[in-house]
């Protein structure tokens, strides 16, 4: 696997050059933070910006979501790893970029580690793959094996639970939500703005942090994401309280590849499946 | 006075609607736990509703539509079938007991299949009892 | 006194609660009576049956025992009228007061009292295998569930050596059950008495829980219905002549001897065809034997002829003339085979009687299909 | 704040026996915002709309709530009675207390506390009703009748009548359907064709009428009063403006069909006209007989052609037609006979079916007219065996209505033509039409054997010799309650009647459910049996059901009348209630756009929002439920309203 200093090189020369040829007008990638085990998502603009850009093991932040945020047919450079590749299929899926507009700086990488408590990430949180699904330059070789096991495997526990025990989990964790709301903010399939949770009429759920309404915001969430998350973990990791959101994405996303064999962000092609249908879909499921 | 338990219909009118009216119109006796909105079809549903369903204290949710490709706007109970699988899915995550989200395909000749399901579905809550999982106490929820 | 009938409701009502409530459902179109194989032959008519059982007249104790449960007159109903229960629950009203006909206390005195029809010493069970074969234990593929005609029959009896000799060569570890299997109870229960049914049911349940026996291999079509749908056990029930077709086509058992163009006709046996719904392994068993060219009657798979043993046939005196087995031979005779094959016991039982009583033992011969496999396998 | 009136209808005694419907009114009138609440005996009678109307004014309330039986019944009733007292009619909310409650249960305490919990939920739904005002279109005036057989000719000529341009389309290559294959017709045995031909040639000669033969419908988009139907114009290889319908062609052609009019009994001609009073009279050629179309050689029928009409080289061909209304008449197939082994159809050739038999008897079928059978017997005994798949839960459990007295009339013809004896063999004899029951008195009198028991086989096999050669029918003879085996020469079956065998595909095709045998369904089998849940689509004749040619005309009447409702006026109004995407709260995921059947959202690329086109939409309210960011307002059926109605249900 190409070490991980050498993917910050390469990433400051293709910068550099989209820049200076004008292919691009910005390059979406991190910079350093206040220390270096925290980087900040940043625009390079100008080719001088480039020498701030950085990349090690605590770039976890998921860059597509900024995609959604840019006027349209603004040319944009992006360094994308495996899960977020997977964001940036699934937004051209749902026609809110599109590909010729974009230049993927694919980065293939294993060993991530979260910035809160610097353990390695890859295998608990995020969609297991190591190779971007979709890119322009790829900012190093390609990872052969991707290692054993499946990322649904750490749904085994709660799995187990009986649903009780599942509940007074679950309740204690949607209890904790304070309605910051980072989770919307760190996810890029959340584009919504306004959010059904700023409706008035009707008032899906009261503003202030009730339980029911932790409840009614975090499950209907779970269901507009079904089939659309890409299994990323930034949720969870942008929850300032630890709620392990992921989980219940994670579950979603594995109930929609068995129902209708389909996994999010993974063709371009592809329906995102909550608005399509498939005649072979089996009354199993309704069971 | 043994627990009575009190169920969310949601049907939709063309096929589960007229079925019930169907087991009206022939007479069929079935409990009165039921009570049901109707909807222009199954797709309507939303997957907040059957949230906001338990929420306000419902033991039971019983969704009802057309046969797939007996839908009257074409492919809509397609559509609900999958957006109502993902919310038995979410459902059963989160803790609730699967025995209290029922989806049903009833067409408008099927009254008696109406009658049966209800009676079924009745007797299946009555042996789980109250449902206390979302269910939010009247007091503490202000008007909507 | 006046001829009038007059309905007598609580019969009809008794009979409903018995488990015959089906004849609620008849229209008396008359097509079961126009398929029932008795028809032709005897005074009997099911509609007639239904018929009174519906208002309670008089006169039900003259047809009741015609039945014998071949469920022919049940697969062409236009109604779905479940007619074998309702012959079941008429004959539980009668049975149950001790009313059965002569020819059929013995059988069921034989029952009660040694748990096999046959009056036959219950230690000497298995005595035909002459202890050549094992028993049961734990583990083995196959409860081999010998009946117990093929165990006191003397005719079968043959039928079981046949089918014990094809066991041993299959590779497959089986064993007969002990002394204390009983008959499968369903002659007892199409006759009508449940209690009795019941009780064989209990023991011989207790048996296959005992022996821990997962799979349960029958000679005869009589078990294999009645444990499937009446036992309701969780073990698997598969007929001998479904395992033979298996082993014959993964080779494990190859008959080789070429039989010279031996013609052979197949009578299904209502409880393993219309009952159980196997037509086809016995004929793919006897197209496989060298030298075999099967030759079809008539009236065959879902519209095969009775042989008129089921139900307690088997023990009911009938008439010359009035027996369908006697038919049943001569349709044999006419496609011109000298070999009437059949998997039923009792069938086997019945056509031996009739190619006796019509002296045809010279141009035909009643043979089950383990020993037409065995023969073959001698070569 | 809103001022609600509840009215309690107690419909005589559907109600009123099992709902205390005065306590209910009184309950209803504790209910906040409820202004007046009242009970009625007949609420949708003269004086019940009275009372309302009255309240209305008198109280000026702003929300009317009925409860009565289902909406699916009278909501129509009482949006105009609310409207008339200057009320918009969507500020109503009815309360379904008869079908889903009172008719329900025996328990008043069950059914009323039901009913308070139902009236609860539509008071907090009435609080949020909205004002709808409803939508005119304009309407295309011109009808598409498909399926041109009895059905549809009376329909399509009752609706040219009235000056209204009618396309008649067709899939075969005449019309006239199964009738036109019949001899005589029951029960006054008029000639087939004597009272058909006009008919047809009527069609022909009318103006209005828009003959479309040997075409099938493609594909129909668009709604009530402006459907867009695509129909295939079938390759007949001869160009009928050309044809002169000389028929020199099908003289000398080799080429060698089955003939399906004659239900395969004999061969036809490769270029064929199908019986001949066709309407056209004008052949066509069947490619898979057409030894040029096989082998590439022949092309003598082009050669016999005096106006050089026959083109080989012809192409399917597609059209576009706008029509205000549609009647579907495809009519009936019969059941296969042939899974009923018992009865030996296709086993024995002594055994027929009806259309068969009808064959045999017609002039210009196989035989001429006699009857002969296929191995050139003629039949001396006969019998008809009833109910052959008909009321039977194992094929089709319904009776197929028209066999007993189709049976009777071959009873006659077969007694008239052979003079042989006829036995019918029926379970019960079904004669309920005008003339019906008279003219099965006449057969009985005809000395034909009527036989009171079903069929149980019929068998060639029997070992009484004077039955040699004979087809041996076994049947139990219920009124002796003996078992008879009646030998005869020809056994002809009634089988059942059953929907055509690509009725699921039509019902697809204009969006019609069709009930458990595959019939299409009406939208009401009472009270609206020829209109369907898709409005501007009507059925008629034996696609609804089994049914005999008298009420098959007469559906096709009552048809032409339903569909002349649409097309005579030129706007119609259009159910309000539909979807309106709120600009504001869109965030341009065009979920709406990739779900709706119908196309109506349309996602605006300037603005990066979807937007309803509000003639397409049929207010199902899947797009509704498919915003994440629930932008999208169902009118009637809006997120509030029914989040607020299920508030309501489950306070009680």
């Amino acid at each position: 696997m190409t070490n991980i200093k050498q993917i910050e090189e390469n990433l400051k020369r293709e910068a550099k050059r989209l820049l200076e040829s004008k292919e691009v007008s910005v390059v979406l990638a991190y910079a350093r933070g206040y220390d270096e085990h925290h980087p900040l998502p940043y625009a390079a603009r100008t080719a001088g910006e480039v020498g701030n850009l950085i990349f090690n093991e605590y770039c976890t932040y998921n860059l597509a979501r900024y995609l959604t945020k840019y006027p349209p047919k603004t040319k944009i450079a992006i360094a994308v790893k495996a899960a977020d590749s997977r964001a940036v299929v699934q937004l051209i899926q749902e026609e809110k970029v599109k590909k010729e507009d974009l230049v993927i700086l694919g980065i293939p990488f294993i060993g991530m580690k979260d910035p809160k408590t610097g353990e390695e990430i890859d295998q608990k949180t995020t969609c297991h793959m190591a190779n971007p699904v979709l890119y322009d330059i790829l900012l190093g070789e390609e990872i052969r094996d991707a290692g054993a096991g499946s990322p649904y495997d750490v749904l085994a526990e709660l799995e187990a639970m009986d649903q009780a025990a599942r509940w007074s989990f679950w309740e204690k964790e949607f209890s904790k939500c304070i309605r910051c709301f980072a989770c919307r903010k760190a996810c890029p399939m959340c584009y919504c703005d306004p959010c059904f949770m700023d409706a008035s009429r009707p008032r899906w759920a009261d503003k202030s942090p009730t339980a029911d309404g932790n409840l009614m915001y975090h499950l209907t969430r779970f269901y507009h994401l079904a089939g659309r998350c890409i299994d990323c973990g930034e949720c969870s990791r942008a929850c300032p309280m630890d709620i392990p959101l992921h989980l219940f994405h994670k579950k979603m996303a594995k109930e929609c590849e068995t129902m209708f064999g389909q996994a999010a962000g993974m063709k371009i092609d592809d329906k995102p499946v909550m608005v399509n249908y498939g005649n072979q879909d089996s009354d199993e499921m309704l069971k | 006075m043994d627990f009575e338990p009190k169920i969310l219909g949601i049907a939709c009118n063309w096929c589960t609607y007229t079925g019930a009216d169907l087991a009206g119109t022939t007479r069929l006796k079935y409990p009165q736990n039921v009570r049901t909105v109707r909807v222009m079809c199954s797709s309507r549903i939303n997957p907040s509703f059957i949230i906001r369903a338990f929420q306000l204290g419902a033991d039971g949710v019983l969704v009802g539509g057309c046969h797939p490709g007996d839908c009257h706007y074409g492919t809509g109970n397609l559509y609900a079938r999958r957006k109502l699988a993902i919310t038995k899915k979410i459902l059963e995550f989160a803790g609730m007991d699967q025995k209290r989200f029922r989806v049903e395909w009833i067409s408008a000749s099927e009254g008696n299949k109406y009658a049966e399901i209800v009676e079924e579905f009745t007797r299946d809550l009555k042996a789980l009892g109250p449902q206390n999982t979302f269910r939010i106490e009247k007091d503490s929820r202000e008007r909507i | 006194m006046s001829t009038a009938l007059t309905p007598y409701l609580e019969m009809s009502q008794a009979i409903a609660e018995a488990g015959g409530e089906a004849f609620r459902k008849c229209y008396q179109c008359g097509t079961c009576t126009g398929t029932c194989p008795w028809s032709p032959v005897t005074e009997f008519s099911i509609r007639k049956l239904i018929r009174l059982s519906q208002f309670g007249y008089d006169g039900i104790e003259d047809l009741m025992w015609g039945c014998t449960t071949c469920k022919f007159c049940v697969d062409r109903c236009p109604r779905g009228v479940e007619i074998i229960d309702l012959v079941k629950s008429i004959r539980n009203m009668y049975a149950g007061g001790g009313l059965l006909p002569t020819s059929l206390r013995s059988f069921v005195g034989s029952l009660a009292s040694r748990g096999n029809p046959w009056s036959g010493d219950v230690e000497k069970r298995n005595d035909w295998g002459k202890g050549k074969y094992p028993l049961f234990a734990e583990g083995m593929d196959y409860l081999y569930w010998t009946c117990c005609t093929v165990c006191y029959d003397p005719r079968n009896v043959l039928v079981a050596k046949a089918s014990a000799e094809i066991l041993n060569r299959s590779g497959l570890s089986w064993g007969l059950p002990g002394t204390d299997a009983q008959c499968c109870g369903e002659s007892v229960k199409k006759v009508g008495d449940f209690d009795l049914f019941e009780r064989i049911k209990g023991n011989n349940l207790g048996l296959f829980k005992a022996g821990g026996a997962r799979k349960i291999l029958t000679i005869s079509p009589h078990c294999l219905a009645t444990f499937k749908q009446e036992y309701g056990g969780d073990a698997e029930v598969v007929h001998f002549s479904e395992l033979l077709d298996d082993l014959i086509r993964s080779g494990k058992i190859q008959p080789k001897k070429d039989r010279g163009g031996l013609k052979v006709t197949y009578h299904d046996p209502c409880y393993l065809g219309r009952h159980s719904g196997i037509y086809d392994a016995p004929r793919d068993i006897l197209k496989a034997l060298p030298g075999v060219e099967l030759v079809e009657m008539d009236r065959i798979r879902e519209q095969s002829m009775c042989c008129g043993g089921g139900g307690g046939g088997l023990w009911m005196e009938r008439a010359k003339g009035e027996r369908l087995s006697d038919l049943r031979v001569e349709e044999a005779l006419a496609t011109g085979a000298t070999v009437l094959a059949t998997s039923c016991p009792y069938c086997i039982a019945m056509l031996e009687d009739s190619v006796r009583t019509l002296n045809a033992d010279d141009r035909i011969q009643v043979k089950d299909l383990t020993e037409l496999v065995y023969e073959s396998l001698e070569g | 704040m809103s001022r609600i009136g509840v009215f309690v209808c107690h419909c005589g005694l559907n109600i009123a026996k099992t709902v205390r419907v005065s306590e209910l009114a009184e309950f209803a009138g504790t209910l906040p915002d409820v202004v007046v609440a009242a009970d009625y005996k007949f609420m949708c009678s003269t004086p019940g709309q009275e009372l309302i109307q009255n309240d209305i004014k008198k109280y000026n309330l702003d929300r009317v709530i009925v409860a009565a039986c289902s909406p699916l019944m009278h909501e129509k009733t009482f949006r105009k009675v609310i409207a008339n007292a200057g009320l918009n009619q969507y500020l109503l909310s009815i309360v379904n207390v008869r079908e889903q409650d009172a008719w329900v249960t025996d328990s008043e305490d069950e059914a009323t506390a039901k009913a308070k919990a139902l009236i609860n939920g539509a008071v907090y739904r009435a609080r949020l009703l909205q004002p709808l005002t409803a939508r005119f279109i304009d309407v295309n005036s011109d009808v598409m009748v498909v399926g041109g057989g009895i059905t549809g000719i009376q329909a399509a000529l009752e609706l040219a009548e009235t000056g209204k341009k009618v396309y008649l389309v067709e899939r075969n290559s005449t019309i006239g359907g199964h009738m036109a294959q019949f001899d005589k017709t029951f029960p006054t045995l008029d000639c087939s064709a004597c009272i058909l031909t006009p008919k047809m040639d009527a069609v022909l000669q009318n103006p209005r009428i828009e003959l479309m033969t040997y075409c099938e419908v493609e594909e129909v988009k668009g709604f009530v009063g402006n459907f867009d139907v695509k129909i295939r114009q079938k390759a007949r290889y001869v160009d009928h403006s050309k044809c002169n319908a000389c028929l020199a062609c099908t003289e000398k052609c080799p080429g060698r069909g089955t003939s399906e009019w004659d239900e395969g009994l004999v061969k036809r001609k490769a270029i064929y006209i199908p019986f001949p009073q066709a309407v056209p009279q004008k052949p066509v050629i069947d490619r898979n007989a057409c030894t040029y179309f096989k082998k590439g050689k022949c092309r003598l029928c082009e050669k016999a052609c005096g106006q050089s009409a026959i083109a080989f080289d012809q192409e399917d061909t597609f059209r576009e037609i706008k029509v205000g209304a549609v009647i579907v008449a495809t009519g009936y197939d019969l059941m296969d006979t042939k899974p009923l082994v018992q009865y030996g159809y296709g086993k024995y050739p002594g055994v027929y079916h009806a259309l068969e038999i009808e064959r045999l008897f017609n002039s210009a079928g196989p035989t001429g007219g006699k009857v002969v059978m296929r191995d050139g017997r003629e039949p001396q005994s006969i019998a008809i065996l009833h109910c052959i798949g008909s009321r039977d839960k194992n094929h089709c459990e319904y009776c197929s209505r028209v066999c007993c007295m189709y049976s009777l009339k071959f009873a006659h013809l077969l007694k008239e033509k052979t003079h042989g004896d006829v036995y019918q063999l029926y379970i019960d004899m079904r004669a309920p039409g005008k003339g019906y029951e008279e003219f099965y008195n006449r057969l009985v009198e005809e000395d034909v054997k009527f036989i009171r028991g079903k069929a149980a086989r019929v068998t060639d096999k029997t070992d009484n010799p004077d039955f040699a050669g004979k087809l041996v029918v076994e049947v139990d003879d219920t009124l002796t309650g003996r078992f008879a085996t009646i030998p005869v020469d020809m056994v002809v079956l009634s089988p059942a009647m059953k929907p055509r065998t690509d009725a699921k595909e039509m019902a697809r095709l204009f969006n019609l459910s069709t009930d458990k045998y595959g019939f299409f369904m009406e939208k009401h089998p009472k009270l609206a049996p020829l209109s369907t849940m898709t409005e501007g689509v009507f059925i008629a004749g034996a696609c609804q059901g089994p049914k005999d040619i008298p009420d098959s005309v007469a559906q096709g009447t009552g048809a032409a009348a339903e569909a002349l409702t649409i097309v005579v006026k030129d706007r119609l109004e259009l159910e309000a209630a539909t979807a309106i995407v709120n600009p504001a709260s869109c965030c341009g995921c065009q979920s709406c756009v990739r779900v709706c059947p119908y196309g109506a959202p349309v996602f605006n690329r300037e603005k990066n929002v979807s937007e309803i086109n509000e003639a397409l939409c049929k207010g199902c309210g899947l797009c509704a439920a498919s915003c994440p960011a629930s932008a999208i307002f169902t009118r009637h059926f809006t997120n509030d309203q029914v989040m607020a109605e299920m508030e309501g249900l489950m306070e009680f």
